[in-house]
């Protein structure tokens, strides 16, 4: 396999203009489109899956064009374990949360306690704030499974 | 091993399209999935969540345990691949 | 009565699980007390969820405060506390021999390990928790993907083993998945008792026996039952001794209380789920499976791989009970999960004890090892004896229970072989006992000189062991008190 | 033979579904070399989706998605709008389908690492002659 990937090094030149520009360009205006798949979920086929996905696939791209180490520097691998763990623990402490505050587990309405708007406005914000979590989730994993499969676990440099 | 595995498939096949005699027609409105539980969900979602879009009142409310524990499998996958790889045992 | 207390009993688990892969990632020495922090926390807690339910009765929970057949339920009763209390408290047990194991074997992913390891628990705690047929696919789900992991990350041929296991487990749970979703069909719900309602009416139709062959055999495959076992000795072996204390005694042993609770769900007068061909059928597998595994443990030369096989003569016990379809039998079963995930606890601990410090389970290793760690083994004996039934201890009990069954069924082929596994696991350890005692008095000379030193297990697995010998005891002298306050409580009058 | 026809016609969706969990199926327990076993599994699992998906449509049946206002003061016909229950329980499906992906290709990589091959066959051989 180490073979076969210092073969492909050899004939492919290290960097490539057309490639860099078009992912340089690419790459925000997938995220934003990452970001508007999850916070439009209530409106519109999408949600934190969906989102988190094509979020994490944006970093994907830019690992594919610029290489592992440079997808490194713009999301480091202790933020981007930071961001998995966040995410469900946005999760499961929102639903933990609610059980405390004297509700059910994950009675989004129990929140009114903390900001006392009407409990059905909270079904739909809480159901937000979960979407947002996990979106985070989806992504920060996404990108550690790609990470580890195309470098081996070497987290060095891959495909 | 191979005729074993294909009649095992064929069996399984075979009593999996048995099965769906007793259903109702593809996309017939009247079949008990259409008519039982999901019409709460499409009639009183939005009153109860104030979400327009049902997929996400269901998957986010009304059936969130089931979507935490969707992203607790996705976080073990990713952990758990973590720990197969990242070793420096056995080079 | 409002009470999110069982609640807090997974939380507990599940919200250290991050925590842990948060902070153990740069600081190795906080992972322990979380760890124990965490399991402590919810084995207090299960036993004031248990005392509550014996007292107040069911509790009738849905997350996110829906009413049942819309959002998903789960259901507190005496029988999923007394669950419940079970996986807390044999994890509980059973971390304290997994942290000096983890240390030792993968000092750089302890973080990684026991995340899994915290999941793994809480997904245990949901599957006895739910009463939501999607919502059990999700937690076995969970419950397989961290095992996945936890297998692969041990040595040797141990990632093939989970690759094995990954496509039988894929297979199981699909299986289920089409299952559950043939009874969506027919019956557009999900929530099992509510299923269990439009069940009379269905009766005879070829797309509910499908349905019920599949969840059946799904979760068959799960809790590798007799020919569909293949998976489990192998990855049960190879499994890291950390991983394998806690998946052997529970994973099984949970697959076979959903069955129960599935069988007693659906059941009712209108709708006889356990009809009569097929009981012979189930009962004669699990007697010819318990015959199989107990004759192929003879032929094992590993302590642990022996184990795994009694592991899969022990389901064939418990299903063949429950199918059973009476009284004695069901009662048999449910007190069997219990006494046999303590069982299984006390073998697993004295085999990772023995491996610990000899490094090896072959069984020419084992001799002279009652000189060499004399504690050890006298609590390995226990748990022997328990396992072959001996009777003050609890393995006896519940075979006593399930013996009886099978007289009053007349199902003689399951009393035989319930009588054949108990003489062919008295065979068993003996010989492991007899090896350990008088092994090294037939050793050359030097060698016995070497081995005659005392190199006792460390304080760390020690302690687990000795409190779950001590349980076996104690379990098994409380039998009565068990079953009359418990599990007769769960079985229908005139089932 | 024209009722098995029109059996067929007035079910589709379950014979394609069985079809390709067939090949999945088979793909899973036949095959001796891993890649294909999960591949099998994929499909396997994809077969599962669409009956799942195929339960929940209606004849002209428009997305879940409704109008707000109208929908609060329930002016919502329920046979225009499809069942939402079973894509919720798909997405979730889908999930854990792409996390056991991973962590079989994850294991698959160890795996070749350690033995250089992926025939099951081979492993074994290599694994006996140690």
């Amino acid at each position: 396999m180490r073979i076969s990937l210092q073969e492909t090094r050899e004939r492919i030149p290290q960097r490539d203009t057309i490639l860099e520009t078009t992912v340089r360009l690419m790459v925000p205006f997938i995220q934003l489109y990452g970001l508007y798949v999850i916070v439009h979920g209530h409106y519109s086929p999408g949600g934190g899956f969906q989102g988190g996905v094509v979020l994490g696939a944006s970093i994907i791209l830019f690992a594919l064009a610029f290489g592992m180490p440079a997808s490194k520097h713009y999301l480091s691998e202790g933020t981007d374990i930071l961001l998995a763990n966040a995410g469900a623990l946005i999760f499961t402490g929102i639903a933990t949360l609610c059980a405390l505050l004297g509700g059910m587990f994950l009675d989004y309405s129990a929140l009114a306690k903390i900001l006392p708007i009407d409990p059905i406005s909270w079904r739909s914000h809480g159901i937000f704030l979960v979407e947002v979590g996990v979106g985070m989730g989806v992504m920060a994993i996404m990108v550690s499974i790609y990470w580890d499969m195309a470098s081996g676990g070497r987290l060095d440099e891959g495909l | 091993m191979k005729p074993l595995a294909l009649l095992a498939t064929l069996i399984t096949g075979a009593l999996l399209l048995y099965g769906t005699a007793d259903f109702a027609a593809w996309g017939d409105p009247q079949s008990p999935p259409n008519r039982n539980i999901s019409v709460r969900y499409v009639e009183e979602a939005v009153k109860e969540t104030h979400v327009p879009n049902i997929v996400t009142a269901v998957l986010g409310d009304y059936r969130g345990y089931d979507t935490m524990f969707e992203l607790v499998v996705i976080y073990s996958a990713g952990m758990a691949v973590m720990g197969i790889l990242r070793r420096r045992d056995d080079q | 009565m409002k009470s999110n207390l069982h609640m807090y009993v997974m939380a507990a688990p599940l919200l250290t699980a991050f925590l842990v892969n948060i902070f153990g990632r740069t600081r190795r020495k906080v992972i322990a007390p979380m760890v124990l922090g965490a399991l402590g926390l919810s084995s207090l807690l299960a036993i004031v969820v248990l005392k509550r339910t014996l007292v107040s009765g069911d509790l009738s929970y849905t997350a996110g405060a829906w009413t049942p057949p819309w959002g998903i339920e789960l259901l507190v009763d005496p029988l999923s506390a007394l669950m419940l209390l079970l996986i807390a408290a044999v994890s509980f047990i059973a971390t304290f021999a997994a942290l000096p194991c983890v240390e030792r074997d993968l000092q750089d992913r302890q973080h990684i390990f026991f995340t899994l390891y915290l999941i793994l628990i809480a997904g245990l705690m949901g599957l006895v928790l739910t009463a939501d047929a999607f919502n059990l696919y999700v937690m076995l789900e969970i419950t397989s993907i961290t095992t996945y992991g936890l297998i692969a990350l041990g040595r040797g041929r141990a990632p093939l083993s989970s690759f094995n296991y990954i496509i039988m487990g894929s297979v199981a749970a699909s299986f289920y998945l089409l299952g559950v979703g043939y009874l969506y069909l027919l019956t557009g719900t999900l929530n099992m008792a509510d299923i269990a309602r439009y069940l009379p009416a269905l009766q005879g139709s070829a797309a509910l026996s499908t349905a019920l062959a599949f969840i059946l055999i799904g979760l068959w495959i799960k809790m590798a039952f007799f020919p569909l076992h293949g998976w489990l000795p192998r990855a049960y072996t190879d499994a890291p001794d950390g991983a394998g204390v806690l998946i052997a005694p529970l994973m099984t042993k949970v697959t076979i209380y959903l069955m129960v609770r599935l069988m007693l769900t659906f059941q009712s007068p209108e709708f006889p789920l356990i009809s009569m061909d097929v009981r012979t059928l189930v009962i004669w597998a699990a007697s010819i499976g318990i015959v199989c595994a107990s004759s192929l443990a003879l032929a094992q030369r590993n302590l642990k791989q022996m184990l795994t096989y009694i592991i899969i003569a022990e389901v064939g016990y418990m299903v063949g009970g429950a199918w059973l379809a009476n009284d004695q039998g069901m009662t048999g079963t449910l007190l069997h999960i219990v006494n046999d995930a303590l069982m299984t606890l006390c073998l697993f601990l004295a085999a990772v004890a023995i491996a610990y410090r000899t490094g090896s389970l072959h069984f020419d290793n084992l001799k002279g090892l009652y000189r060499r760690m004399p504690w050890t083994m006298a609590f390995f004996t226990i748990g022997a004896f328990a396992m072959i039934g001996v009777p003050p201890t609890c393995g006896f009990y519940s075979k006593w229970y399930l013996l009886l069954g099978g007289i009053e069924a007349g199902q003689w082929e399951f009393v035989v072989a319930l009588i054949f596994s108990s003489l062919v696991n008295a065979v068993l350890f003996f010989r492991i006992i007899e090896l350990a005692y008088f092994g090294s008095l037939q050793d050359s000379e030097h060698h016995a000189h070497a081995s005659a030193e005392r190199h006792e297990a460390p304080w760390w697995i020690l302690s687990p062991l000795a409190l779950t010998a001590v349980l076996l005891i104690v379990v098994g002298l409380s039998t009565g008190p068990l079953v009359h306050n418990i599990i007769r409580l769960m079985i229908p009058v005139g089932f | 033979m024209e009722s098995l026809l029109d059996h067929i016609i007035a079910k589709y969706n379950y014979w394609i579904y069985v079809v390709l969990m067939m090949i999945g199926f088979y793909a899973m327990i036949g095959k001796r070399n891993l890649v294909k076993k999960l591949l099998g599994m994929n499909i396997f699992q994809t077969a599962i989706i669409l009956f799942f998906v195929s339960t929940g449509a209606k004849k002209g049946g428009s997305i879940p998605i409704l109008d707000k206002y109208a929908a609060l003061q329930g002016q919502v016909d329920v046979n225009q709008v499809v069942n939402p229950l079973p894509h919720v329980l798909m997405l979730t499906a889908i999930v854990v389908g792409v996390s056991v992906t991973g962590v079989a290709l994850a294991v698959m990589q160890r795996i070749y690492r350690k033995y250089g091959t992926l025939e099951e066959d081979e492993i074994l051989e290599k694994i006996e002659n140690e």
